[in-house]
């Protein structure tokens, strides 16, 4: 046993492929104790914030306030709001308002600014423009609004008894707050998704949730297909061929049309993550039965299960220490494999909108089809689907070369 | 004095496991064989006769390494050769082999003619296809194998008739040194017949210069080959020819080989078999002194730290022993008459 | 000679058939089989001829599919597990390949164990059990100590059939049925088992009985010789009558095409 | 050697997965060439001269003669038979409340912008006989059907006697209210409304609302469908009409699994004065039947939509980040006009649903603003903006109640100060400390629920369920199949099921009948006991004085009262909270790519009447594709 | 040990003909494509009935909506649910459909009513066969190649390589889809984003339309076959690793035969058996392929068997599915007949 142990994690594949997986269940372990906080929580009124440190506004007002002058920052603000596009684009517009072009120079900020400030009608229709053209100048004029100021904003508050306002802050263009002095900040490395909730914090517990109704699905895959591909090949006889009737037939079926039918057939309401699995198991078992019944059938012969019988021993004992033990890896194999087309198996039909109901916990699946039905995928929120997509492939790769690290030390054949 | 076909001079090979160890499975092999004539090598399983078979081809893949010694065959020494011409112009053409097991030899998805085509165009690119067929044909013939072998799949054929058309395959181009790795161990013993018979008829007509036959079965090799070397933990430990080896072994090793031969004639039952005690030493870590030296009776002390030389008995004859021919003998004669008692 | 001693163990009409429809062979061929306590039998067939069928049946690892087997003349019940274990008290076998006998995930004392326990020994003080098996193991010229803890794979495969010996030796049956116990067994150690084999029996009285397709070693060891093929006994009779006198055709070539070295191997006759 | 050669097929198999790659990293430039080889006219009737149907390139829709939708259809079309309701026809057929006139059309035409309702195959508005129980309109001289025979009077009668006859849809669910449809000569039709005991219309609302929703359909073709049928009113419905006469601007061109095509009748009937005065500007409609709203999305990202039907979430993404020359109908959220109120209902019957304190606290401690914001991506005027009423969002229906009246009822939710002092009043208070409240000593504990896959309703439920936990509630959500959902929700002739305790469902949009009929539809008991109920009011709320103003409004024409009546409504809504609106949704989304057509409409775009953003396909919106003009 | 089965399976078909060779192992395949069929009939009939809610209500609940009146809809619910047969004792049922599915009638669709079953389907099979079986094989093809040259090469290709392609082949089909999607399409615009062809384009025999075709088909097409890649290269390099030990290799060798010829008869050896394993994957391939259809809005089986299962359609889910068993069985069947010809073991296996 020990010896097995040491020819595994020998293998360099087994070695990396559980390094990535310890990880990720390490992850999915350690991630709770220190975020707390609901993986269903709605924090964020509006979808798919990005990535980033979140710092409250509203408290920063309030943080201790440091004068930094840094020669740039001026630039940077004009900048952000009036690039080669922006600038490009008014030019454009004063020209089809009848400015003439040699009047234009558009890297001269103020001037430029001056000019459109003076010629700029929102009302007026140019020939040939596009509607979203219109507004987009709307939109810019509003933007460019005192971009050039070298005030301060002043902070006014509501007087509750008078209603009217009065100043109780002033910023600076020179002022800055330290992120750290700031009551309120909450750091999103994956943003939100649709609903407003803290990806990773949902990817955390989805990845748990996936890993468990794979070790279900996988289990109860491995279990029948165990059992049965036990009794096919130890008994014989009529029970194997009804066996493996049974058996070749749900290979040849497509598993996906059965596992669409079923789960549709369960209804959403009682499609728990754990009865998914379940399902996911029952339509996965007949590779495993398949190969348990190969590996039974070479070994019933063999010398050792008959030495076994010679010495008396019932069959729920041979079964236990002479079959069992030698099929070990090849179940363990099994399983593997299984788990990780479970994880997979989910995925799928939670895409299709026939995956576990969301209410208590997300899984992957589920969060990459929330990410899907809102687009995110086209609007360019990959934080909303590539982690979870990776999260995945990271899962399912780490057990298949944890399993092609097995096949390697228990088939002799591949040896290299 | 005939040519000699092949010499072998101080062939050193090993092989790699999945641990990377080594193991010296061929230490320092000499071994001559004549034009017409056959060496039989016979040895317990893991003393390295397999082993041997594949370092004489001269053509290395992992996990077989070459070390160092020679390989001369008709003159040539193929030890130096870039491996390319090796395959080109002495596998097949002046080495051949016949594997183990040659029931497996032959690509189960290939027709034997197809088979027979790739093997001559390998070395001889314009023959046509119906030349090699009319070769073929004629070979098979002479062979006493149906010409309609040819047109057939390895697993259409009985394992008797694969075993005679991997021979025929293997003498196609002629060999000058044919080397067979128990080719019939795994046949019954009709077909194991027709496979000698076969073989010495190749010898015979001269399809094959000389032949190098490997088994464990002794009374297979007595009745096949001319002369026998006896093989043990990598090294030869006594060659002699075929009614020396078997009737007057002089290795101790060899005297407990040959005791244990059981053939169903006539007195045997009155022959009390002789039996080795222990087991061969493990070859990653060979004992330096004789290989043999634990499981010998006669060992004496200074055998377990001097390595044994081969010495000449006269008559091509050699053995690997610190006693002496006249030592050994006595005895022998002194064990066989405790034993009468 | 025979006959004055009791039948031991008989068949009538033993048949195996596998498969059906197209696919159905017939590996055991109506055979009748007698065989008198305290004698060596063999019987010899080449690979396909139905002998390890044969032998799997009259062990009771197969069922028949027709014919009975009648143990000291009286027809063997092993229906249920319980009878099975009575049966096999009385009938034990060695098997061709001792790498694959044992189970590679069990210390080889437990080999040993069962058979104790077997015999009744289950609640035997543990001295008393390690005493026994090394006797058992000291007869087949092991040493118990150096094997206990071990597991198969770290013994040779003389060591590991001696050990299949030691077996017998604690289980003390009234049939050894031993399938090619030296097939697989380097020629150096093959005496030492027959050697082994033959003592023991002497000492416990067994009826042995040899499947092999060596006509030489079934000649060296046995009293009666049986020869099978096609699923049938062609010839039988005392060994020296079969093998030195062969009767039929069968037998006769296959004593013919085995290589021998006092007498010429004709080569001509294929 | 051999190591090289192996590398060579190695690349040998990189350079085929390249090669494989390349002649598609060119984009497809395909339509720009004109490669005229055969004319493939898939349907060309035999009173046009063929010519005009041939586009310059058989196999290629011009981009700039091809207005292109998403969002309508959604599968392939099964038939275009105007009197079957499930020919999945979008783009076709739709006769509702703003009926899609591309194909077939309507007598009159309802602006959602205005209320109002303006002629089509009309002439002029219609008439009310005083005693309000016959209407009478005439029919356009001009207007003719795509034969070249005129529209009449007897058409229009005996598209109602089919309807009836044969059990349509539209006969049975208007012959309650419609006696006959008569033509009293070719040009004119007296619609007689059915009398109540009291001699009185049973429902003039409806009757009126009948002229704007509910096509005209040839006498003649009708009769050779029912010659096809014979009689058979389940063949009748299931034809496939592809030999339909229609009397609109456009008709089938081609269609199949990808995609539907219409193609402009240069012939139409409304190039004349007496209408439009021309022809609308794409000469061919096109819709690409997309899988999801995804692939809808980028195809609109990517210019291949002109007009968009769907929800696209975060739309202002796609001019603010992506500088793309889509917009919308307003410039900032919510985007569009809304006009239905998706609602939630509870289930009256449920512990502690029967008192209204906690009916009402649920409701006002839910997070509008988040719904709005997430499930909606602020399509959706909040309720800041748009106080809770039964009205929804247009100017029209706003004026129809009196603000002041029911200022102190509305809330606008995430009030939990508010709902946890109506749940101590209502005597919900959490007496053995686990965080929740018990009512008549059993924990408050409740299913909302909505169908399962309809993605900014179960977005709004999950905030909804988090409400409960803000004031000790506990709200688990769940989501059935719709297969199911509908079933047990639409079973009004009992106790709704456990699991439904608030539900989702909609309610009716814009129409000539609204705000009367969505009204209804929220509050009337009239549809309890309904085995199979369509209509409304599915938390099963009963009150007789609602009920009252609900059944005297249809006869009510004195606005003033009328003001009266809907305030009376409002007041008895928001007091009792049978349901709550979880938000406003615009009758049709309407996002708009401007990459080849512009003068879409929008708000302010001087039109008059105004254009309503409704796809330009629905009702009086279809006189947004006459103003369409290409980009230059 | 698969074999025996289906030889059982014909035995009970009596089909007792003293045929050799390779019309017994036809024979055998073929007994058992029927029996498999018949079991998926039965599944395909009783699996989508035992859906729950009301297939009508559904219908009902499209044409009732903007009705006002209480009794028209119940009148319409009736009106459906006896058009429909839904009303029907289930075994009526059956029998009706197995008599209408043999008349290649498959009833009329449910959710696209008046739609026949049959031409919702005949207008998406073709493009799902000329979808997946082309993606499958090509996905085949370079696995194989791939796996094989691990197995030869060993060394950084088989260290770096294979770990990609086993990478590649854990995405999701559905990831690997969205991210081809991103990348390809959405960012890059080397590709269309959906559907068949072109969205201004209409069908026919012209270049353009051909061109846009097979620019459409590129993305749904190597979703797949990136994705086949690796299990298939995985299970190839085993084969070939198996392959390049056998006795032959070593007996070739020494017989002269180049490296490179002998190779090609590891490959081709390895290949075989690999045939068998497609043949049975294809099961598992068509399900993943069925999302990676949707992901690109391409017209398909996919799409089809979606909406009928969100539109409670049972005679669309049922033909559909059916449909899907019946082209895996077949693609089966013809693998299986395809290795029995050119795997000349078959042939001698069945002649004893």
């Amino acid at each position: 046993m020990k010896h097995t142990l040491q020819q595994i994690f020998r293998s360099p594949k087994f070695v990396v492929g559980f390094s990535i997986f310890a990880a990720i269940v390490l992850i999915v372990i350690v991630y709770p104790i220190f975020i707390t906080d609901s993986p269903l929580g709605i924090i964020g009124q509006g979808t798919f914030f990005p990535p980033g440190i979140y710092v409250s506004a509203y408290d920063s007002l309030g943080s201790p306030k440091y004068t930094l002058n840094l020669p740039d920052a001026a630039a940077k603000r004009v900048a952000a709001k009036l690039g080669d596009q922006e600038r490009a684009d008014i030019r454009d517009w004063l020209v089809a308002d009848g400015i003439p072009e040699s009047e234009i120079d558009i890297n001269n900020t103020e001037k430029l600014l001056e000019q459109w400030a003076q010629n700029y009608d929102p009302n007026k229709k140019i020939q040939g423009m596009t509607f979203a053209k219109q507004r987009y100048y709307q939109r810019l004029d509003t933007s460019l609004k005192g971009i050039l100021s070298t005030e301060g904003a002043i902070i006014a508050q509501k007087n509750a008894e008078t209603g009217t306002l009065e100043e109780s802050n002033a910023i600076n263009q020179a002022d800055y707050v330290n992120v750290s002095e700031v009551a309120s900040v909450r750091f999103l490395p994956f943003g939100t998704d649709n609903f407003g909730r803290d990806v990773l914090t949902e990817l955390v517990a989805a990845t748990r949730t996936s890993l468990q109704i794979g070790l279900v699905a996988g289990l109860v895959a491995t279990l029948i297909g165990l059992t049965l591909g036990l009794l096919a090949g130890y008994v014989g006889g009529m029970v194997d061929d009804i066996i493996n009737f049974v058996t070749n037939l749900f290979i040849v079926i497509p598993s996906f049309v059965l596992l669409i039918l079923i789960s549709y057939s369960v209804g959403q309401e009682q499609r728990g993550p754990f009865l998914v699995a379940t399902v996911i198991g029952l339509t996965a078992w007949p590779w495993t039965a398949r190969a348990v019944r190969a590996q039974v059938i070479s070994l019933r012969n063999r010398d050792h299960v008959n030495l076994s019988k010679l010495s008396g021993h019932s069959i729920v004992h041979i079964i236990l220490t002479d079959i069992l033990p030698y099929i070990a890896s090849y179940v363990i194999m099994a399983l593997i494999l299984q788990i990780s087309s479970g994880i997979l198996a989910e995925a799928s039909l939670s895409i299709l909108g026939l995956g576990p109901k969301t209410t208590e916990t997300p899984t992957l699946g589920l969060m990459m089809n929330w990410a899907m039905i809102y687009q995110a995928h086209i609007q360019g929120r990959w934080w909303a689907y590539f982690p979870v997509l990776m999260t995945i492939a990271l899962i399912t790769f780490s057990m298949n070369l944890m399993n092609t690290g097995l096949d390697q030390v228990f088939n002799p054949a591949l040896r290299d | 004095m005939a040519n000699t076909m092949l010499e072998v001079h101080e062939l050193t090979t090993k092989y790699v496991t999945r641990f990377r160890e080594d193991v010296y499975a061929v230490d320092h092999v000499s071994l001559k064989v004549e034009e017409g004539r056959s060496l039989g090598i016979a040895g317990e399983s893991g003393c390295g006769k397999s082993t041997l078979a594949l370092s004489l081809m001269g053509y290395y893949f992992p996990p077989l390494h070459y070390m160092s010694g020679d390989i001369i065959i008709d003159g040539r020494n193929i030890s130096g050769m870039n491996p390319d011409d090796v395959r080109k112009s002495i596998l097949g053409r002046e080495i051949a082999y016949i594997p183990q097991a040659a029931m497996n030899a032959l690509n189960p998805t290939q027709k034997i003619i197809h088979f027979i085509e790739d093997v001559i165009q390998e070395h001889d690119m314009y023959v046509t296809k119906k030349d090699i067929y009319d070769r073929a044909r004629k070979l098979f013939e002479t062979v006493g194998l149906p010409a309609e072998v040819l047109e057939k799949y390895p697993v259409e054929l009985s394992g008797g008739m694969k075993q005679r058309t991997v021979i025929a395959v293997s003498v196609l181009l002629l060999p000058k040194v044919l080397i067979a790795d128990e080719p019939s161990s795994a046949l019954d013993v009709t077909s194991q017949k027709m496979v000698i018979k076969m073989l010495k008829q190749l010898m015979e007509a001269g399809f094959i210069s000389s032949m190098i036959f490997i088994t464990h079965e002794l009374p297979l090799l007595y009745n096949v080959t001319d002369d026998i070397m006896v093989m043990y933990a990598g090294q030869i430990v006594e060659k002699a020819a075929a009614q020396e080896a078997v009737f007057d072994p002089l290795h101790p090793y060899s005297k407990g080989l040959m005791g244990s031969i059981i053939v169903p004639e006539k007195g045997l039952r009155d022959v009390k078999l002789t039996a080795i005690p222990g087991v061969p030493p493990n070859l990653k870590k060979p004992p330096m002194g004789c290989r043999f030296a634990e499981r010998c009776k006669l060992a004496k002390p200074e055998c377990r730290v001097t390595s044994v030389p081969l010495r000449d008995a006269g008559n091509g004859r050699t053995y690997r022993c610190i006693l002496s021919e006249n030592e050994l003998r006595e005895a022998y004669a002194r064990e066989a008459s405790q034993n009468a008692k | 000679m025979p006959s004055e001693k009791q039948i031991c163990l008989s068949t009538s009409g033993l048949t195996k058939i596998y498969g059906f429809g197209a696919h159905r062979t017939v590996a055991v061929d109506h055979v009748d089989l007698k065989l008198y306590e305290g004698e060596v039998v063999s019987i010899v067939g080449e690979s396909g001829s139905g002998k390890t069928t044969l032998a799997k049946m009259l062990l009771g690892l197969i069922s028949s599919s027709e014919g009975e087997v009648y143990f000291q003349g009286i027809k063997r019940d092993i229906s249920s597990q319980k009878k099975k274990q009575e049966y096999w008290k009385n009938i034990q076998a060695i098997f061709q390949d001792p790498f694959s006998s044992y189970n590679i995930f069990n210390k080889i004392d437990s080999v040993l164990l069962d058979c104790i326990h077997m015999r009744g020994g289950r609640n035997l003080p543990h001295a008393k059990k390690v005493e026994m098996m090394t006797e058992a193991c000291s007869f087949v010229n092991l040493k118990f100590e150096e094997l206990t803890n071990k597991y198969p794979f770290e013994l040779s495969g003389g060591q590991m059939q001696r050990l299949m010996i030691a077996r017998i030796f604690l289980l003390k049956p009234k049939i050894l049925l031993a399938d090619e116990p030296t097939s697989m067994i380097d020629a150096c150690s093959r005496a030492t088992i027959l050697d082994m084999l033959m003592q023991l029996r002497k000492e416990i009285g067994m009826t042995v009985i040899f499947i092999t397709h060596d006509i030489g070693l079934a000649y060296y060891v046995s009293d009666t010789v049986y020869i099978m093929e096609h699923g049938r006994f062609v010839e039988f009779g005392s060994a020296d009558e079969v093998i030195l006198q062969p009767k039929e055709p069968y037998t006769q070539r296959l004593i013919n095409d085995v290589p021998k070295i006092y007498e010429e191997w004709d080569l001509s006759t294929v | 050697m051999k190591r090289s050669s192996l590398v060579f097929s190695l690349l040998v198999v990189l350079s085929m997965l390249l090669a494989a790659c390349q002649p598609a990293a060119t984009p497809t430039q395909a339509p720009a060439e004109p490669a005229a080889t055969e004319v493939q006219a898939t349907e060309a009737p035999a009173t046009e001269p063929a010519a005009t149907e041939a586009p310059a390139d058989a196999n290629a829709l011009p981009r700039n003669e091809t207005l292109y939708f998403n969002g309508q259809q959604w599968g392939a079309v099964a038939c275009w038979n105007p009197y079957s309701s499930s020919c999945n026809n979008a783009l076709g057929i739709a006769q509702q409340d703003n009926a899609r006139v591309t194909m077939f059309e309507t007598p009159y035409l309802y602006n959602m912008l205005d209320g109002k309702v303006y002629p089509l195959l009309a002439d002029g508005p219609y008439t009310w006989n005083d005693a309000q129980t016959e209407l009478t309109f005439k029919i356009k001289a001009a207007a003719k059907w795509s034969d070249g025979t005129p529209v009449t009077a007897e058409d229009v009668a005996y598209t109602w006697a089919s309807h009836v006859k044969y059990n349509t849809p539209t006969g049975s669910g208007n012959k309650d209210y419609i006696d006959t449809i008569e033509a009293v000569d070719p040009q004119t039709v007296v619609i007689k409304a059915k009398l109540d005991a009291d001699g009185k219309a049973v429902n003039p609302l409806i009757v009126g609302a009948y002229v704007s929703t509910n096509y005209v359909i040839q006498k003649a073709w009708t009769e050779t469908l029912e010659a096809r049928a014979g009689g058979d009113a389940a063949k009748f419905l299931a034809d496939t009409a592809e030999d339909v006469v229609y009397s609109g601007p456009y008709h089938k061109f081609f269609a199949d699994e990808t995609k539907v095509v219409f193609v402009r009748d240069d012939n139409y009937w409304g190039q004349d004065a007496s209408m439009w005065g021309k022809l609308p500007a794409p000469k061919y409609l096109a819709h690409t039947i997309f899988k999801d709203n995804a692939a809808g999305f980028t195809a609109l990202k990517a210019g291949e939509v002109d007009v968009s039907q769907q929800f696209n979430a975060n739309i202002q993404d796609l001019w603010l980040k992506d500088n793309l020359p889509i917009s919308t109908y307003l410039p900032d959220a919510p985007y569009g006009i809304g006009a239905s109120l998706p609602t939630a209902f509870f289930n009256l019957k449920s512990n502690g649903l029967d008192n209204v304190n906690i009916r009402k606290a649920i409701a006002m401690a839910v997070d509008y603003d988040t719904i709005i914001a997430n499930a909606m991506t602020n399509q959706s005027a909040t309720f800041t903006q748009v106080p809770r009423s039964l009205m929804n969002p247009t100017a029209g229906e706003q004026a129809m109640y009196d603000h002041d009246t029911v200022k102190d009822l509305q809330w606008a939710g995430k009030d939990y100060e508010g709902a946890k002092a109506l749940l101590d009043e209502a005597g919900a208070k959490d007496t053995d400390g686990d965080g929740w409240r018990e009512y008549n000593g059993k924990k408050l504990s409740y299913v909302a629920t909505c169908p399962n896959g309809w993605s900014d309703w179960q977005a709004a439920i999950e905030v909804v369920a988090a409400a409960g936990k803000e004031i000790g509630i506990e709200i688990t959500t769940n989501y059935p199949e719709w297969s199911v959902y509908q079933t047990v929700v639409t079973k009004s002739d009992a106790p709704l099921p456990e699991g439904y305790d608030i539900f989702m469902m909609w309610s009716d949009g814009a129409g000539p009948t609204q705000p009367w009929s969505r009204i209804r539809k929220l509050m009337s008991s009239e549809f309890n006991g309904m085995a199979s109920n369509w209509n409304g009011n599915w938390g099963q709320y009963a009150n007789p004085a609602a009920d009252e103003i609900i059944k005297a409004i249809p006869g009510e024409t004195d606005p003033a009262k009328l003001k009266e009546m809907y305030t009376e409504l409002v007041k008895i809504y928001l007091t009792d909270v049978p349901s709550f609106t979880l938000m406003y949704r615009p009758q049709s989304f309407h996002a708009v790519n401007e990459s080849v057509w512009t003068n879409f409409p929008h708000d302010g775009d001087g039109t008059n009447p105004p254009v309503p953003p409704l796809d330009l396909t629905d009702g009086w919106s279809i006189a947004g594709l006459y103003n369409l003009t290409l980009v230059k | 040990m698969f074999r025996q089965s289906r030889d059982m399976a014909v035995h009970y078909l009596n089909v007792r003909c003293r045929v050799k060779g390779y019309w017994k192992y036809f024979l055998n395949k073929l007994g058992w494509f029927l029996i498999t069929f018949v079991f998926a009939f039965l599944l395909n009939f009783i699996l989508p009935r035992l859906m729950p809610g009301d297939p009508v209500a559904a219908i009902v609940s499209r044409l009732a909506q903007g009705m006002s009146n209480a009794s028209g809809v119940q009148a319409i619910y009736q009106q459906y649910a006896d058009l429909f047969g839904t009303n029907k004792p289930m075994l009526e049922q059956f029998f009706l459909y197995m008599r209408n599915v043999v008349h290649g009638d498959f009833g009329l669709s449910f959710s696209q009513y008046p739609r026949p079953v049959s031409e919702v389907l005949k207008a998406s099979i073709g493009w799902t066969i000329a979808l997946q079986f082309p993606a499958i094989i090509v996905g085949w093809l370079i696995g194989n190649t791939l796996g094989a040259l691990a197995a030869y090469l060993k060394g950084s290709f088989d260290k770096i390589l294979m770990p990609v392609s086993i990478f590649i082949s854990n995405l999701p089909q559905f990831g690997m889809a969205v991210i081809l999607l991103v990348v390809f399409a959405v960012n890059l615009k080397w590709f269309p984003t959906s559907g068949g062809y072109g969205f201004d384009l209409l069908p026919s025999f012209t270049w353009p339309f051909i061109w846009s075709v097979i620019t459409h088909y590129q993305l749904p097409f190597w979703s797949i076959v990136l994705i086949a890649i690796g299990g298939q290269a995985i299970g190839m390099r085993s084969m070939a690793i198996y392959e390049l030990n056998a006795d032959y290799v070593k007996y070739s060798r020494f017989m002269g035969i180049k490296d490179r010829k002998i190779i090609g008869y590891v490959f081709r050896n390895a290949m075989l058996p690999q045939i068998t394993g497609l043949a049975l994957s294809i099961g598992t391939m068509v399900g993943g392929a069925l999302v990676a259809e949707i992901i690109f809005s391409y017209p398909g089986l996919g799409t089809t068997l979606l909406n009928g299962v969100m539109g409670q359609d049972y005679p669309l889910i049922s033909a559909s599915t059916l449909i899907i068993t019946v082209m895996v069985l077949t693609a089966n069947f013809l693998l299986e007949i395809l290795y029995g010809i050119i795997d000349p073991r078959i042939k001698a296996a069945q002649a004893d």
